[in-house]
């Protein structure tokens, strides 16, 4: 059976230069970074030059890296931190409806523990406004977190205009930019930013390794303590082979953004103006153009339900993800296309595809002819569809 | 995640579709939680001739709506109304947790269409 | 030039079959094991497989595993996660002076947060005494986390007495496992533990991962927030190839343990005897025979400093570890060797060598060729020596 | 972690040993804190002739006692006198920040020595 892989948003394969490095310091590199000893020396040579790897790639200066066991504990390690380190300055935190849950649940255990929050809206494309975000900020806010890229819809947010008004104001600007990483250009200068979140398997790196920049001068309190490991703001043995592999696909990533992005984008136009002409009663979701990732394809399919649709693409060898509620196990459809103003019945009903490196057109191809073929077969079983084909008649 | 048999009565659905003048109608669910439900019954003497249904939710939804359909045709009312979600659940050789109880409906549609067949019963009397 | 790698317990090489196992899930079974579809199932039935693995080596059920990025998350979701859960109940926490950082500075941070903290003294050999444990608890004594096997000295600690002890008493028993994994037997049961941290790069696994062992029923809060991964314990994509490398590692560690213990506790005496035998001036820390682990041995050579011995032997090819201070960069010798009334003088000069599945006879021989000479020129050039061999000669 | 030079300067020290009759001893450091160096002078008129050193301690302990011990050999004692812990450091190509502050002490210990023979020369005089 044909695969054609295409949740690329969820993670994606290590690239085999990547694997090749990474499998080198397993087995033979092995030594504890902070050994004295050559082993230990040649492992720690090789984590600082991954540290320039990843520095370079947003921007900024290798001393300002922090490496951590993935992107959601570096968007623990922000926002939890940087409350900890200012909590006698403000209690007050902004961030929006439609951030990734590693922000969204921490901002919220923070207000169980006494903090403020204010949770921005986001219009109908699932972009944020600036000047929202204005009228939220108050005399004792103390951190700002917003996404650069949302995973679900692909919306970019004006990180750049964000992150001044949060310099002008003295607050703590913290992004997410998992998703946006080796996408689209990242650079910690140009998007006034003091704190940002990157992960290595979305670019082709490891699962498990994550980094946070964090402005120089910025304090923050550690959230894993012990051997003081990473400037004692993580500590634990680094995960060398996968820091090292990290810094690989960051390198990678760079050399490679613009063709990715503009082989991407082809695709992703493809797919979804296949999926409009071949289907009605179809809804894209997240803005078309500039503002949206390269590799990003969100579509709400009405009257069928979006895990039926997975596992039907499933059988056929195509993987995607859903905004349905039944793919979490909770009632509720995702949170950001309920935040954009979908109703659930149309959440529900949602379908994302994610684009990678090795995609082509033939993979295309292969979802626009079965896609329409699933989407017949559910709807002739769905009440709903009887409904709207009769109002649409009458 | 899913059962074979739970992937084998979502590929290929027994009952699928409507009847053109059931003897009783059930639906549950509603679209805002994602499942919704609807059985059509014909009904001779006691006996459940014919049984089909349409369902708009998640792989559970339709198999254990198909299973159903099954489960019941050529019972009995009384046997029909002992059916139980549970027993839905357990014939397609159990349910992931989270969707023992939010797609887990379809013996619920079932009662509902029974019920239904009272109504009308009652009304023609 | 001949290496000989003698510092096991600062890290392992991951054994060749765990390195290829990781490797198919890195560049193949990429999946994310929360997707729906094939991909993502099949990353999910080994991540599930190597729970099994896991918890099979310590007399657990699969379910009581939380999978961490490394026993120093692991200690920290321990310890920060049982106060947090207790913080009504009580204030008192107690540890010992011979912990590994992970456990005594997240203790430490907890004593600046409000907690009370009692750190039990050890013996001259590096063993605590149940006793002092029994006369520490007090009416609000919340937590009592104690090492199975310490890292530096390998001496191994009454832990099954301290779990009847805290059973009695209803306080929960944290026991840090990172060096006795797959070297002595560890199971939750025989030494009645409610929680238990191992680590993955301790036993020919991969770094970046670790497991906490949480007695069913026991409720922990999270340290990190986000998706709700491993049952809401450890939110963050899960590090799939890292995980299934660990739960290989621990299967392997299962069916050697037993000849890996033979073997190591062969050489670890023919290297211990032979520095007695070949140097004068040394003295051996920790315990002898069954109350130290097969693969650690630790001496302290007078007059010499151990980062100068470190240095030497890394010249000939030899990776051994220190308790010098010179070694973390600070100026006070191994809390350890402090701990159990080593003078500054004596502990500067330690040096721990800590054997593996691959090493022979002959590195022991190597190792014993080598170690007399470069102590003879240390101590040539050291001014102590001579003093010590003039008041000797007086 | 250490330059080539340091390496080179730990694995082969200048000057190692003591001097029979020295016109100057300098010590500095203690067996607790892990370092102790003492530096042997021989001095004639204001021109050190000689010198010497033993050292305890770590590599930069080391190093930076032989790289003392060469800077010096010749210099009168003006010249010695204004010889730092930097200088000797830069001299060696640095060291780990880590080691600037606690093993940097060799020049310590050649101005302990100098002070060492102007004491006695005060004494014979
Ligand atoms: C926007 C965003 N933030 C954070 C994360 C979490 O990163 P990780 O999977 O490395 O924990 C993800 C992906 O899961 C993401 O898409
Ligand atoms: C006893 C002990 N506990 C905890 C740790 C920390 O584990 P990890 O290196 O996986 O963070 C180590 C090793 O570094 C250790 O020896």
């Amino acid at each position: 059976m044909r695969r054609v892989y295409l949740d690329h948003s969820a993670t994606t394969p290590v690239d085999p230069e990547v694997a090749a490095i990474m499998m080198t310091y397993y087995t033979e590199k092995y030594g504890n970074p902070s050994s004295v000893h050559g082993f230990g020396r040649e492992a720690k040579q090789a984590l600082e030059q991954a540290r320039n790897q990843v520095a370079e790639l947003i921007g900024a200066a290798s001393g300002e890296i922090t490496f951590t066991s993935g992107g959601t504990e570096a968007d623990n390690l922000a926002i939890l931190g940087t409350a900890e380190a200012l909590r006698k300055k403000g209690k007050h935190i902004i961030t929006s409806c439609i951030e990734h849950h590693a922000v969204l649940e921490t901002c919220e255990y923070l207000e169980k523990n006494g903090f403020d929050l204010t949770v921005i809206p986001v219009d109908e494309e699932g972009i944020i406004s600036v000047d929202a975000l204005r009228k939220a900020i108050r005399p004792d806010t103390i951190l700002i977190t917003i996404m650069h890229a949302n995973n679900e819809v692909g919306s970019i947010q004006p990180i750049s205009e964000i992150g001044k008004l949060a310099k002008e104001q003295g607050i703590v600007f913290h992004v997410d930019a998992v998703q946006s990483l080796g996408k689209i250009p990242v650079n910690v200068e140009e998007l006034n930013v003091d704190l940002l979140t990157v992960s290595g398997h979305k670019i082709y790196g490891p699962k498990g390794v994550g980094a946070l920049y964090v402005r120089k001068g910025l304090r923050i309190v550690p959230l894993v303590h012990g051997g003081g490991q990473e400037k004692k703001r993580r500590s634990g043995t680094e995960n060398t082979p996968g820091i090292i592999g990290f810094g690989k696909a960051c390198e990678l990533a760079g050399q490679r953004m613009a063709d990715d992005a503009e082989h991407q984008r082809k695709l992703r136009d493809k797919l979804i103006n296949g999926i409009l002409e071949r289907i009605d009663f179809v809804k894209v979701n997240g803005p078309l153009g500039e503002k949206r990732l390269p590799n990003n394809v969100n579509v709400s399919i009405r009257y069928v339900e979006g895990e039926s649709l997975l596992l039907s693409l499933d059988m056929l060898g195509i993987a995607a993800s859903s905004g349905s509620a039944c793919t979490s196990g909770s009632l509720d459809p995702s949170h950001v296309l309920l935040g954009m103003g979908l109703i659930h019945e149309i959440a529900h009903g949602s379908l994302r595809f994610s684009l990678g490196r090795q995609n082509t057109e033939e993979d295309i191809d292969y979802v626009l002819e079965q896609l329409p073929k699933i989407v017949e077969r559910l709807r002739m079983m769905s009440p709903l569809y009887d409904q709207a084909i009769h109002s649409k008649q009458a | 995640m899913y059962t074979e048999k739970v992937m084998d009565h979502f590929t290929n659905p027994r009952n699928v579709g409507e009847l053109e003048n059931p003897d009783g109608v059930g639906e549950v669910g509603n679209a805002k939680c994602g499942d919704i439900m609807r059985i059509y019954l014909d009904i001779e003497g006691d006996i459940i001739k014919d049984v089909k249904f349409k369902t708009f939710g998640c792989g559970a939804a339709v198999a254990t709506s198909s299973m159903v359909t099954e489960m019941v045709k050529g019972k009995t009312i009384e046997e029909a109304m002992e059916i139980s979600n549970a027993a839905v659940a357990e014939a397609l050789g159990g349910l992931p947790p989270a969707k023992m109880h939010c797609s887990n409906l379809a013996a619920d549609a079932l009662h509902e269409a029974i019920k239904n067949y009272h109504d009308k019963q009652h009304k023609k009397e």
